[in-house]
């Protein structure tokens, strides 16, 4: 009983909705007196407001008001709230809704129109007069912490947001015992989101009727429900947020943002629905991104390529505010020690200020940083050792007997993270396997003979997922038979429809299609958490599982009174409760929901709860590691500086598959993800803070053509840590393949000794790499 | 973006002082540029027409002397303007310090260079408008010494009526009308020699 | 990201958009789009006028004189690269055409579209050069031919008076049997060009008879490697004149931006003309 | 005042007439003139390919074709793909069956390029298939279930013929 589908590759029920054309994203929805707003963006990095002059704007037909940050009023005159607090942030920088006096960035939000369209909302943009005073910009973290680096806020007096550490073990024994010492340093660059579907708000405000209502494209709808309730002064009780469909959200649409607040407040004051629809430019410029990281690190190693330390330090990038705490500079360190046993580690991050759209976790968060910087010094490690790059990964894994191994490090809020379950090392041996890896040096050479660069690269990864503790789902038998199914979880396409039928139809013996299923609607379920950090599976699924058990035990006692049978001899299927040995006794699941509502001329049993319902909060205790082994086999042409990824191979352990297909789906998409990342994927600014990637024809999304066949293979090592021992898979393709990428890019230039400090890499730097190279050859 | 340059005029530094602080007579100099109004005491509105490729900007904003120094001959001029069709803004601070060197006046100018909003975030064409824009301020400053050099032949009194009663008509038409195309053409060719020289 | 207002005009002969364009002085060409609607989308270019030419119907098509193509400023690039003709006579058009955009961007796009929008990288322009192409514009006074060389006057700026339409591109066409390459490095399929080359060679047996070799997306517009052209017509097909004029390549003029430096495009230049000789060479069959 | 046309376009087979403001682009005009909201607009500047529409059996982006452009034209969106009893085209099927699709952002532009590309290339490889929708950007799929739902509708149909 009870795991009937789980497991099995259950076509998804989000679809057919989704392939013709009939989902309902916040763009698709349309309601009576909709007015349309669009946003006056700053565009310069720093200035201060001298005035605004919106008169020329107002006099345009069809506009309705154009507010700033003065036209709020004083109730609505401050700063947005920290969402995750914490005690390292120094200098706790917040935006306004509609910037107050001083701009921080291009692109944040200075004034918003309301108009009959939005063609008519941009029209009148260029007729708002905006007096800026220009102030000097920081775009250079390297620079930013030097004396008389210019500020990126006027009323501070360093760039520097604050400071973090990870540090556990003896660091100095470990690098005075050391055999070798090897130091690198490197930056790293992620992109931004780039959901194919850009963020969008409707809000309503009803204040005699339904209260105030948000259909927003995001993430974690309790979490905004929460945090504008908060900057409102107001009840979360007369607050609804709904996510629709929502066309994916990769991290940066987990936040709460100004434009959020914005449009409450013009619909408020406007008393008609307001909808905003970022485009693709204020996309840009708007939507919180990752961004530059710049590693300094070293690494102690016996001789034979045991890792007895790493210590270095982290110049994080933030931007120009906190919209997020501190969780990306955080996950950069939890993940340090990779799937490896250090005994020692000690990293510092400062995470600095600069004038730039601020920050937040995009796929994976700071977990590619950490996992690249860990997977970089096993290469070093690797190189000047000379020994297989696979080989010192296998000499310094957490074993499999090690486990539950805590390592030191501390997960969010400080609890010690500790690798639940897995077999790093058999992970390995699988994805060497499924690459040909053995092999490869023979199709390497053969390639080499015809002219052609050959490289391979091996990473390996960690993942701490499924943060809980909860995810709540409730699961109702309706009198039609149907059973509605409601938890917080937002989708952006993992299929949590699909995902929860699946468990809640096996557990309470009913046919998935008759499961009616709602989330991310805060009217609809009490309390959710969000779609982040790949927790929804591990969370969302083992309350599913408990609510739907819970409700079979209510169903089958109930149908044991009235069908006079023992519970034991009970069993459900596709809703029907039958009586083993009697297929002519029976009871549908609708009939006894119905038995329970009182009627005339109906006994309503006594001792049973009013409705078939349940509801669990049942999730992770801590978090479920998932690990990976990724290996990556390219071709690189000197001629051109060009990077082909011929060849990707992921072996991946995300605990229980509940759903295979959907699993492949998370790890190829996060594959490719991350390849954008290594090769692709570059945002820039010019020395003003002026962004100059502001489209898709210079922002490089992966494109298929560019893109390998990834073949993926599992282990399925389940986690202890829930009960239906799964872990999270959102991310763990996106984490390894950088590393992966840079190694096997490294690997075929080995004849020009080419060293990669930088990703995403492109082909004139690698160009310029391969020319020193052939230079210091010759010499 | 910082852009420097210089230049020698026939004339003693106080002549060339007060052609300078004439805005009327030198705002032609700017390619593309007319003055529309006195708004104050060394405060004026006016115009520059800019093309880039397809996009035809016109900024429209003002000018303003902030620091003068008459004993150092040094003066700043802010200027400031927005795109008439809200694509982005321009801002710079010409500083102009006059040098006397042997009995002629060396023109230091020296300007930085702002360039904000869409018209400024387009990165395949980065080089080219840091490229339009030196060669902008380097015909100006061509411009300039030309007008310099007649201005100081002229009596300094009539200089100084025209700056309190200006003739807002442009003294010299040395800039090229956007759109004569062989203005156009000779204007991007110098530009074409600027991209290369720069690389 | 909506157009501001314009006045929309669609004329159906090529006098009535001549007019049209005489009579607005603000006035912005709309052919297949597929660079202009961008501009107009992201409000880079804004202008009172817009005279769409797709109604325009003379303009379109392509018809084989026997010694030359003429291609209809309006001609799609998905109706070029499928025209039998073009893809016997000048295959080098089709091949480039590949590396267009999309294929549901060339389904609009047009070939005087590209011409007149000039795209440093982009393939049409690269083409003509090689081809030594002659434009057609008509304005009020009548027609008048510009050779290509003359046609780039700045920076995505085509050597057209306000009033004047780009009518017809004539091609002329090389010996049966030349050799043609075309190569382009883009970061991905379909992106702008960094460099892109055009070579185009006619061969006696071994010897180079005659040879074009077109670069785009150095300069800002494109750049004949002449010298070099010179020095291939007499030499064998091989390795080492091409190799050679590849060499002659690294000198070009090249331009930087935020994304690759001059000297990058260089580099490429020099890589990419000689694989695009090499690909003409493997090709030409002999035209004698 | 706003410039303004009375177009009249055959959308999915049905004739659609409306008065249209000249500045608006097709796949607004499907979108909010006409409430086919399946066509998505992802980029507005014709990179991402998810507003991919027919235009007289032709993949085009309909945020490059002005409103005013299609009339006296055939257009088909998403919303037309599937058969008149309802049941999906081969295609979505295929998206269906592979997994070609995730948040389904770009999912419309995709069957609608995809449609076009397999009538006129019915028999493609692997990297045909990656280079026809390289018009199109995918954030989620990774394109694998994209390709493998295209090539397996390719290879029905040649069995078909």
């Amino acid at each position: 009983m009870g795991v009937r589908y789980l497991g099995a590759e259950v076509q998804r029920m989000e679809d057919p909705r989704l392939l013709t054309g009939h989902g309902r994203y916040v763009d698709d929805i349309t309601m009576e007196g909709m007015l349309h707003a669009a946003f006056l963006r700053a565009p310069m990095a720093h200035a201060k407001i001298r005035s605004i002059d919106a008169s020329h704007a107002l006099e345009l037909a069809g506009v309705h008001r154009v507010f700033t940050h003065a036209d709020l009023g004083e109730k609505y005159a401050h700063r947005m709230n920290q969402l995750y607090p914490a005690p390292v942030i120094d200098q706790n920088k917040t935006q306004y809704p509609l910037s107050k006096d001083e701009v921080c960035y291009v692109g944040e939000a200075v004034a918003v129109v309301v108009a009959d369209s939005r063609a008519i909302a941009e029209d009148a943009l260029a007729l708002i007069d905006v007096d800026y005073e220009a102030l000097p910009a920081v775009v250079d973290i390297m620079t930013a912490l030097e004396e008389g680096a210019p500020l990126a806020h006027a009323d501070t007096t360093s760039n520097l947001m604050g400071k973090m550490r990870s540090s556990f073990g003896d660091i100095e024994e470990s690098f005075s015992k050391a055999d070798h010492v090897f130091s690198a340093k490197f930056m790293q660059h992620r992109g931004g989101c780039h959901s194919m579907e850009t963020r969008g708000v409707i809000a309503r405000d009803d204040p005699w009727g339904d209260g105030l209502t948000l259909w927003t494209s995001a993430q974690s709808p309790y979490l905004i429900r929460r945090a504008l309730a908060t900057w409102l002064g107001e009840s979360e009780e007369r607050v609804r947020v709904i996510a629709p469909d929502v066309g994916g959200g990769f991290g940066p649409k987990a936040g709460f943002y100004p434009e959020e607040i914005a449009i409450t407040l013009a619909a408020r004051f406007m008393e008609r629905p307001v909808k905003w629809i970022e485009d693709r430019r204020e996309h840009f410029i708007s939507t919180t991104t990752q961004r530059d990281q710049h590693w300094d690190l070293e690494v102690a190693c016996t001789a034979e390529g045991k890792i007895l330390g790493l210590r270095g330090t982290v110049t994080h990038e933030n931007g120009a505010y906190i919209p997020y705490g501190i969780l990306l500079p955080n996950s950069s360190l939890t993940p340090l020690p990779g799937a490896y046993s250090i005994p020692a580690i000690d990293v510092g991050v400062d995470i600095v200020f600069t004038n730039t759209v601020p920050n937040s976790p995009v796929r994976g968060a700071g977990r590619p940083c950490g996992i690249y910087a860990v997977e970089r010094m096993i290469q070093v490690v690797s190189r000047e050792l000379d020994i297989d790059p696979a080989d010192v990964r296998r000499r310094n894994y957490v074993r499999s007997d090690q486990m539950p191994y805590e390592t030191g490090a501390k997960l969010r809020g400080g609890a010690p993270c500790i690798y639940d379950s897995g077999d790093y090392e058999a992970l390995l041996d699988k994805v060497l396997e499924l690459s040909d890896y053995s092999s490869f040096k023979e199709r390497q050479a053969a390639a080499r003979a015809e002219g052609r660069y050959l490289g391979i690269g091996v990473s390996s990864c960690i993942e701490d997922t499924g943060m809980g503790p909860y995810e709540g789902t409730t699961v109702r038998v309706e009198a039609s038979g149907k059973v509605a199914v409601r938890t917080g979880a937002a989708s952006q396409g993992q299929g949590h429809h699909t995902m929860i039928a699946m468990i809640v139809a096996g557990n309470l013996g009913v046919k998935p299609e008759d499961i009616m299923f709602e989330s991310a609607d805060t009217a609809k379920f009490s309390h959710g958490v969000g779609t982040i950090g790949s927790r929804v599976a591990a969370n969302v699924g083992p309350s599913a599982h408990d609510a739907a058990f819970q409700v079979r035990e209510k169903a089958l006692k109930l149908a044991a009174e009235v069908l006079e049978a023992s519970e034991a001899d009970l069993d459900i299927e596709d809703g029907v409760v039958r009586v083993n040995g009697a297929p002519d006794l029976s009871v549908t699941l609708g009939e006894l929901a119905m038995q329970l509502t009182p009627m005339s001329a109906m006994r309503v049993p006594t001792g049973f709860d009013p409705v078939l319902e349940a509801t669990s909060f049942d999730g992770s205790s801590g978090a479920p590691i998932a690990c990976g082994s990724n290996v990556a086999e390219v071709e690189v042409d000197p001629g051109t500086g060009e990077v082909k990824v011929l060849r990707y191979s992921v072996a991946h352990d995300c605990g229980v598959m509940i759903n295979p297909m959907v699993v492949h789906g998370q790890i190829v998409g996060g594959v490719v993800h991350g390849i954008g990342n290594a090769l692709f994927e570059r945002m820039i600014y010019d020395d003003q803070g002026q962004p100059l990637t502001m489209n898709y024809g210079e922002y490089l999304l992966p494109l298929a053509s560019e893109m390998p066949r990834i073949d993926v293979t599992h282990m399925e090592t389940p986690s202890p840590l829930n009960s239906l021992g799964v872990k999270g898979a959102g991310e763990g393709g996106t984490i390894p393949a950088a590393a992966a990428i840079v190694a096997a890019i490294e690997n075929a230039l080995t004849e020009f000794s080419v060293e990669i400090d930088y990703y995403p890499v492109d082909p004139q730097y690698l160009t310029e790499l391969i020319d020193k190279g052939t230079a210091q050859a010759a010499e | 973006m910082q852009l420097n340059n210089s230049f020698n005029v026939p004339a003693a530094p106080d002549a060339a002082w007060k052609v300078l602080l004439d805005v009327p007579r030198i705002a032609p100099c700017m390619p593309g540029a007319e003055l529309t109004e006195v708004v104050g005491e060394h405060a004026y509105k006016g115009n520059a027409k800019l093309r880039v490729g397809p996009v035809n900007l016109t900024f429209s904003g003002e000018a303003k002397i902030t620091e003068l120094d008459a004993t150092e001959r040094r003066a700043t001029l802010h200027a400031r303007g927005n795109d008439t069709k809200g694509r982005g803004a321009a801002e710079a601070d010409v500083v102009f310090a006059l040098v006397e060197s042997d009995g002629q006046t060396r023109v230091d100018i020296t300007t930085e260079l702002n360039l904000t909003g869409s018209v400024a975030q387009y990165g395949r064409a980065s080089g080219l408008i840091d490229a339009i824009a030196g060669q902008i301020i380097s015909d100006f400053a061509k411009n300039l010494e030309a007008e310099i050099g007649a201005g100081a032949d002229a009596p300094i009194e009539m200089m100084g009526d025209a700056a309190a009663e200006p003739d807002l008509q442009p003294a010299a038409q040395m800039a090229p009308s956007d759109n004569s195309i062989s203005a156009i053409s000779l204007f991007f060719r110098a530009i074409w020699a600027i991209i290369r020289g720069n690389r | 990201m909506k157009p501001a207002p314009f006045i929309y005009h669609d004329p159906a002969t090529p006098e009535e958009a001549v007019a049209l364009l005489s009579q607005h002085e603000d006035a912005k060409v709309l052919a297949g789009g597929q660079s202009l609607m961008p501009m107009l989308n992201m409000r880079f270019v804004v202008p009172d006028h817009v005279i769409d030419l797709n109604g325009v119907a003379e303009i379109s098509g392509v018809i084989d004189t026997g010694n030359t193509l003429e291609i209809g400023a309006m001609t799609r690039q998905c109706d070029l690269m499928r025209d039998p003709g073009v893809n016997a006579k000048t295959p080098i058009i089709p091949e480039a055409l590949n590396w267009v955009g999309h294929f549901q961007t060339r389904n609009r796009g047009t070939v005087g579209g590209s011409l007149c929008h000039l795209d440093p990288s982009a393939e049409l322009p690269c083409l003509m050069s090689a081809y030594d192409a002659v434009l057609t514009a008509h304005g009020p006074d009548g027609a008048r031919d510009i050779p290509f060389a003359e046609w780039p006057l700045a920076y995505m700026i085509p050597t057209l008076g306000p009033d004047e339409l780009l009518t017809k591109i004539t091609v002329p066409y090389w010996a049966a049997g030349h050799g043609y390459g075309f190569v382009e490095y883009a970061r991905r399929h379909g992106d702008f060009a960094l460099i892109a080359v055009a070579a185009l060679l006619e061969t006696d047996g071994d010897t180079i008879r005659r040879a074009s070799i077109s670069i785009g997306g150095a300069d800002v517009s494109p750049v004949r490697l002449t010298a070099a052209e010179t020095a291939l017509v007499g030499a064998s097909l091989g390795s080492d004149a091409f190799k050679a004029a590849g060499e002659m390549a690294r000198g070009i003029e090249a331009m930087s931006d935020a994304y690759v430096s001059s000297a990058y495009r260089q580099r490429l230049a020099a890589t990419l003309v000689e694989r695009a000789l090499i690909k003409a060479g493997e090709c030409a069959t002999g035209s004698a | 005042m706003a410039d303004t046309r009375d177009i009249e376009v055959i959308v999915n087979g049905e004739s659609r007439a409306a008065n249209v403001e000249t500045r608006a682009s097709l796949g607004d005009f499907l979108r909010h003139g006409l409430g086919l909201t399946g066509t998505h607009m992802g980029c507005e500047h014709g990179v991402c390919g998810a507003c991919t529409v027919m235009v007289d059996g032709e993949a085009v982006r309909s945020c490059l074709m002005l409103a005013v452009q299609a009339n006296g034209h055939e257009v088909t969106t998403v919303e037309g793909l599937a058969s008149a009893d309802g049941s999906m085209h081969p295609l979505q099927e295929a998206f269906w069956k592979h997994h070609g699709l995730q948040c389904g952002f770009c999912t419309p532009g995709m069957l609608t390029s995809l449609t076009a590309f397999l009538r006129d290339n019915p028999d493609p490889s692997e990297r045909d298939i990656r280079e026809a929708i390289s018009g199109n950007i995918c954030r989620c799929t990774g394109y694998q279930g994209i390709v493998d739902a295209a090539l397996e509708v390719a290879k029905t149909m040649q069995k078909g013929s």
